[in-house]
């Protein structure tokens, strides 16, 4: 059984105090507490200060261009489903220079985990705006303050992906269940992560978070299946956030729906060239 | 060569001119004869104006040919297109039911093909095959051999013996009626089975039985029917067809395949290949084999969407920033097609990089019968693979750096080995890194591979003497034409050869500098308008040569190739 | 050239080295000085390893040099790093109370940085602003002028007056307490005023004075801070700077709002111009002007990105699908960055097609003092546009054919004269076409507009004789070193000159080839790993060169150039 | 005063039949019927048989990239707010290729109107899956059926969108009024048309849709303002059909919002580069 220490990566180059190591400790402590060994898993991760967490930890990793982590996520699950596959992306990567990618996997439903660190603003470049960046955020490109910014979890939600929540870098225990969660789930799940920048952005900070979220599972009669409800919590964003699971579904992969995967995973299948000679036969 | 028969069905889009010409080409395909045919349509579903040609010889053709024996014309507008193309002795089908204007022309020759459809067929939508069947009785080509055709490509029942009707009146229509000197006449001349196929066919082909197991891509002329090809049999072949939501991702979905161990790939067009540009580096420095197809149409932009143009040569060539090998195929046969697609995925996997099989609209639409692939003759080459005893080994390093620049590959989950990459520049172990040192030795590691990549080119392929006065260079889907050409200028006492480029990077060692030093004169005919190969072969070796360029998105014919030449004076 | 003095600042990101490293520029510049200064710093925001390197020199210098007079070391690490570069009576300053087992090194000087902070500025946070004062001090600079470089940095307040204290603190104790035989002693030599500033900012400096009224763009080093310098200016100057939402929006806005007649443009680095390569081609089919600046830094890929090179040259000549005219410009100084944004404004406008401003990371950040441009020169040339009367001719064709390519511009809704345009062919009135006759001249007429073009690229720039042994050519940010290192060998007693292109296509007619001819060897240095300039010249004059390469993301350096003549030999 | 003579375009290339000749009726009735002159509108398309439209009418034109039309017509119209800017597109053009460009672009509020050709199939390609196709449809790229399609109403409201209608090809009365509300509309529109492609749509036809379609102008009580609702109205898909205004709000558009706007369309300004001495002042 693979140890805490089992997933320790190379140095990390964060800045101290940044949301993103609540999100690495997270993370391993899933995996850990999942049983699972870092060769089971394949970590495919954007470009961003999020898109460094995989080396920072252990498994297979593809750090891949920016925006476009689940892309590969989706070729690699689909040439070998064996393997866990877990995308990691920044707020930028994923709902900006990625957001086409996003929609399309959540209808799609590929078996996959995504963890969005959202910390509201383009951290590796310095500072500007990202698309989860509050509306008014001031910022050296949005000197007029950010536009209005996009919902991801309604995105999520009226997308077709079947498992959406969110979770807040501060508090490890509560994120390491969620990712527990979104990792056992069959699908695509979101996992949208509240992650203080303490560089970049002096707005949503430890305590601005701290002060707002509060966790679902204490909501009594919340019914994370219930579409309604959920895009009615997905519009909560203010004094209160909601954290933690916030909609559910069941429905078919879309690995499952692929008759040649019914063989077994791709990348195990022999290959043999004469078996095509029947298709020469059909153009003569 | 001996050129039997040219036939031309021209129509609006929705009349059925396609199958007309391909069923056309499958009857006298059956019949033991070699075929060349092409497509040329409009970016529409319904109307306008296409035509499909088809040439039957009774030895290996390549290319099109321009005088048109048979000019099979559903509607006006093909006949005043047409017209002047028709030889000598040449017939033209028409319904004289419905053109009634066409008295000053004498080759033409009116069938009343509507109303035969709904008298013999009970339908006016069997118009096409009416007509069809009047092509065959002016060839006085044997009825049995096509009817098989029309059963197969209906697919048997009511429709079938509809269309077998349908034919079988317009051909006995011109048996009874036409009695004009036209002497094409053409029977069935061997039992010799050609596959009839064209260019997306035989990529296809190459990939199934290179073992491609995933394929992502998003529609664009002229690709799309690979695309639905590998869907078709994605089944049977347990293969996985994925249709993207754009090319950005149908390129780094094929890359996770292959980094996960498969064999991938995509295919796209000019505007789509913009939209991978940045995955083919993606490729690139994290050594991913990834075969890429890219199918060039006229550009910029949009352009022409389904014509013919060879306008992508430099885009393709140095597409994405930095430095990074890769390998580019260029088909210029249906065979290349097949066996080109084979190599591209032994390259990719041999060499882990993105290697680009470049094609173009008139080659991947056109068709041909060439004889059966001997799939025995595919080998798989994987390249180094690390074995499932040394894929558990936990001090693996994805990026080793070796002499060959090559590092053992081991899959994600393959055992305990951990397999680490990075778009940003890594170390060995494929981790993120900032010093100098490590940089100049991974970019050095990469491009070591081509070394052992160049060796694998196949040189210039030299067709006719090196002791040449002129010499023709083409790459591509041009290769049948200037092939002919070369024939038609030596036959007719020139002093011509032709060389060859289906293999452009690494580029070919060859002695092509020594080629073009030895002729007095040297041409690229490509259908670009700046002369990309040609500017190529300058750069590679110094030496200029003259160009035969065409941009119009029409594709050469060996005739057009010929007149340039004689132009050329001397 | 006289180089008086080479500071280093070295530390962690977040330590202030950059603040350090500039506020010295600012100080030394405003009493006279000739600067160059670059940054060299990792992908990321703490931690790490960074430095700042400032020459100041009192003639015009445009490179960086090695041998470092004094090392600010704000960590241990940077003395690690760099004791070695320090010149023979140098000096190391450090912080000797958080440092403590430096003894062996005799440059070393010791100074309480942080103590100093706490004491005299009440936050350690000042450490670094100590250092600084320590620096000033040694080299015994006019405190009284980095007093008010201080006070204008920090903005007045408290902030200001106690980074003074700081700084006044450090310069105090070395003054006190520094006996060594360092002697690069400094005092301001005169009242010219130059403007301090990096390639970035006179690049958005250029475009704001040539009118550029629409910026779009995406974050990316090298190139971001040109977005956020025009979003600072947009209110004052009437222009708009939106903030896409990837690449492929930021090229196809920008072009938009070239349609629609305003001068527009957009920033990248290599992977975001992957994703611009398709709005490239709509810009050149629907003949829209923009501006692209394209700052390179080590690929594939993500590669290495905060560092340099210039790798993208054949990708940037050659982006997207078939053949249309563009241009592409190359500054080499800070002056270049300027003009040629000017430059680059006007030929989008007159050419109507889209003109590319390559750039790299060291250029565009590195910082230096050069002469207020002269914006009187600034000439502002739009090319054919249609006057307000002639816009309302409805038989307006946004595509006329003409001699020279050049079709009138109208604007939609300029008049009443419609503007249509298509990504696909089309004809001259802008709807989109089949025939191959109107793809040939619309194609042509396109590619005409290369010969008016072609007459508006300066010729390389040859510095010293055509008669020499030797000669360096370069292009970009490479130009100070070079012409440095020409100097160097020189003096030397060598025979060589240099070469420049800053204007790199259409290629400059020039007499390339007959400078190559009467050289004895030629050598192109480029910063990247397969001499993609050198294969451009190859190409165009047929002549080979040899090639001096870097492509460890480093800026060349005038010595590393030097070495490496020397040992090509002879 | 224009009529609708006044707006007649090229020769048509769309099969007979085909629902876009309702979309070209409707558009041309609705800038007749607003008093528009065609010099006053920019017709902004992508690729694809939708993005034919603007050359078979009158208009400025920039028939743009598969994808990409929402993109030009924010340069533009940002360059020169006098303009009528209408987007046009197809269901892969506006949701595939382009959807990256729909999230941002409704986000910031632009006030384009976007008028998307939604035949549920890529009809100049000659016939694959859509991201609307309905899940199921079985194509030459899907032979095993397409994913669930995105719900681009839903999308609309949950990223911002001011006004989000569905009309149907084969109503062309009501359709023009919707165009015209569209057009009226400050802030950007999306109007998504059902129609039918008589030539790769054989599942929804005109009588597919005649059975289903509706208008929620009838419905009574219907609130375009309540979001709750209009989200709810946005899953309705299958036996009914609601066409016409399905969610409105109010709120600033991106163009009000640029100081630089404020002194005239920026086409309108004169440059003068001398302007620029300040800041080589700053540098000094
Ligand atoms: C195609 C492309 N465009 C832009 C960049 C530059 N870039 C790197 S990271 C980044 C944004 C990072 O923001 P986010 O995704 O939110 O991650 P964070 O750093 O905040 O974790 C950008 C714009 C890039 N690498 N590639
Ligand atoms: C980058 C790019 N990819 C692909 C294409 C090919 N293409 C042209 S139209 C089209 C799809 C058309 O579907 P849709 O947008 O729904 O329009 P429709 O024809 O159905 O009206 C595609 C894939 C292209 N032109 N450019
Ligand atoms: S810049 Fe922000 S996101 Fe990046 S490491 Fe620092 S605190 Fe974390
Ligand atoms: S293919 Fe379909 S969408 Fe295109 S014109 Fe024909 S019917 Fe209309
Ligand atoms: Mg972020
Ligand atoms: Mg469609």
């Amino acid at each position: 059984m693979a140890t805490i220490a089992d997933y320790a990566g190379i140095p990390i180059a964060w800045c101290p105090g940044c949301g993103n190591f609540g999100i690495l400790n997270s993370v391993k402590r899933a995996l850990v507490e999942l049983g699972m060994e870092p060769h089971q898993i394949l970590l495919v991760s954007g470009i961003g200060q999020a898109g460094k967490l995989p080396h920072y930890t252990k498994g297979n990793v593809f750090n891949s261009l920016h925006g476009r982590p689940l892309s590969p996520a989706i070729g690699a699950k689909i040439a070998n489903p064996e393997l866990k596959v877990i995308a990691i992306s920044g707020d930028g990567d994923a709902y900006g220079e990625g957001g086409n990618h996003f929609l399309h996997t959540m209808r799609r439903n590929h078996d996959i985990t995504y963890l969005v660190h959202d910390n509201q603003v383009y951290a590796l470049t310095k500072g500007q705006a990202s698309p989860t960046s509050d509306a008014g955020f001031v910022t050296k490109t949005t000197p007029y303050g950010a536009a209005p910014p996009v919902n991801p979890i309604a995105l999520a939600i009226v997308s077709g992906a079947t498992l959406v929540s969110r979770g807040y870098a501060g508090d490890i225990e509560h994120l390491a269940g969620l990712i527990k969660t979104s990792i056992s789930h069959k699908g695509f799940s979101l996992l949208d992560i509240l992650q203080p920048c303490v560089s970049f952005n002096h707005k949503n900070t430890y305590n601005w978070y701290r002060e707002r979220v509060y966790k679902l599972e204490n909501e009594a009669g919340y019914d994370p299946t219930n579409k309604a409800l959920a895009l009615a919590k997905a519009e909560e964003w203010g004094e209160r956030i909601p954290t933690g699971v916030i909609y559910r579904q069941d429905r078919l992969t879309y690995d499952e729906q692929i008759p040649a995967l019914k063989m077994g995973p791709l990348v195990k299948q022999k290959i043999d060239p004469g078996l095509a000679a029947k298709l020469l036969d059909e153009l003569l | 060569m001996n050129s039997h028969l040219n036939v031309m069905v021209g129509g609006e889009a929705g009349q059925g001119v396609q199958s007309v010409g391909f069923i056309l080409a499958k009857a006298f395909a059956r019949g033991g004869y070699h075929i060349f045919a092409d497509q040329d349509y409009e970016s529409r579903i319904r109307g306008g104006h296409n035509f499909y040609r088809v040439r039957v010889a009774d030895s290996k053709i390549a290319a099109i040919a321009e005088a048109v024996d048979v000019l099979v014309a559903l509607n006006k507008e093909t006949i005043e297109l047409h017209q002047k193309e028709v030889a000598a002795k040449g017939v033209i089908v028409f319904d004289n039911e419905k053109i009634t204007d066409v008295a000053g022309i004498p080759s033409a020759f009116g069938v009343p093909l509507e109303r035969l459809a709904v008298e013999q067929a009970g339908d006016k939508v069997m118009t096409n095959t009416v007509a069809l069947g009047a092509a065959l009785g002016l060839v006085r080509y044997d009825f049995a051999v096509s009817e098989q055709v029309l059963r197969e490509y209906f697919k048997g029942g009511d429709i079938s013996a509809n269309n077998i009707k349908a034919a079988r009146a317009g051909c006995k229509y011109v048996q009874e009626n036409y009695h004009g000197d036209f002497d094409r006449f053409l029977s069935p001349i061997s039992q010799v089975k050609r596959m009839l196929l064209n260019g997306n066919d035989a990529i296809s082909l190459g990939a199934i039985a290179a073992g491609c197991k995933f394929v992502a891509a998003y529609p664009m002329t002229p690709t799309t029917s690979i695309m639905e090809y590998m869907a078709a049999k994605a089944d049977e072949f347990g293969l996985a067809m994925v249709q993207a939501e754009d090319e950005i991702s149908a390129i780094n979905m094929a890359i996770g395949a292959g980094y996960a161990g498969v064999r991938a790939m995509t295919a796209t067009s000019g505007s789509g290949f913009c939209l991978m540009t940045e995955g083919l580096g993606l490729a690139g420095i994290t050594e991913t084999p990834v075969v890429i197809v890219e199918g060039q149409r006229p550009g910029p932009a949009v352009g022409l969407p389904t014509r013919t143009e060879q306008g992508d040569l430099q885009f393709v060539l140095y597409a994405h920033q930095g430095d990074f090998p890769r390998a580019v195929l260029a088909p210029g046969t249906f065979e290349d097609c097949f066996w080109l697609t084979v190599k591209a995925f032994n390259l990719a996997e041999k060499y882990q990089l993105p290697v680009l099989v470049m094609t173009d609209h008139h080659l991947a639409s056109s068709y041909g019968t060439i004889e059966k692939f001997d799939i025995s003759k595919v080998a798989i080459e994987r390249g180094l693979l690390v074995s499932d005893k040394e894929a558990n080994d936990s001090a693996y390093k994805r990026h080793l750096i070796t002499e060959s620049g090559i590092s053992p590959r081991a899959f994600p989950g393959q055992g305990k080995a951990l397999v680490v990459t990075d778009a940003d520049e890594h170390d060995e172990a494929g981790h993120l890194i900032e010093d100098a040192d490590t940089r100049t030795r991974m970019m050095d590691k990469r491009l070591r591979k081509l070394t052992g990549l160049s060796k694998e080119i196949s040189p210039p392929e030299l067709y006719g003497s090196a002791e040449t006065d002129t010499l023709l260079i083409g790459w591509g889907s041009t290769r049948g034409a200037i092939r002919e050409a070369t024939d038609i200028l030596c036959q007719e006492g020139s002093s011509v050869s032709s060389l060859y480029l289906s293999e452009l990077w690494p580029f070919p060692s060859g002695n092509i500098a020594g080629l073009l030093d030895k002729a007095k004169r040297s041409f690229v005919i490509e259908s670009n308008a700046t002369g990309q190969m040609s500017r190529l072969i300058r750069t590679e070796t110094g030496k200029k040569t003259g160009t035969i360029l065409k941009y119009d998105g029409r594709p050469f014919t060996p005739n057009e190739i010929v007149q340039a030449i004689k132009k050329e004076g001397r």
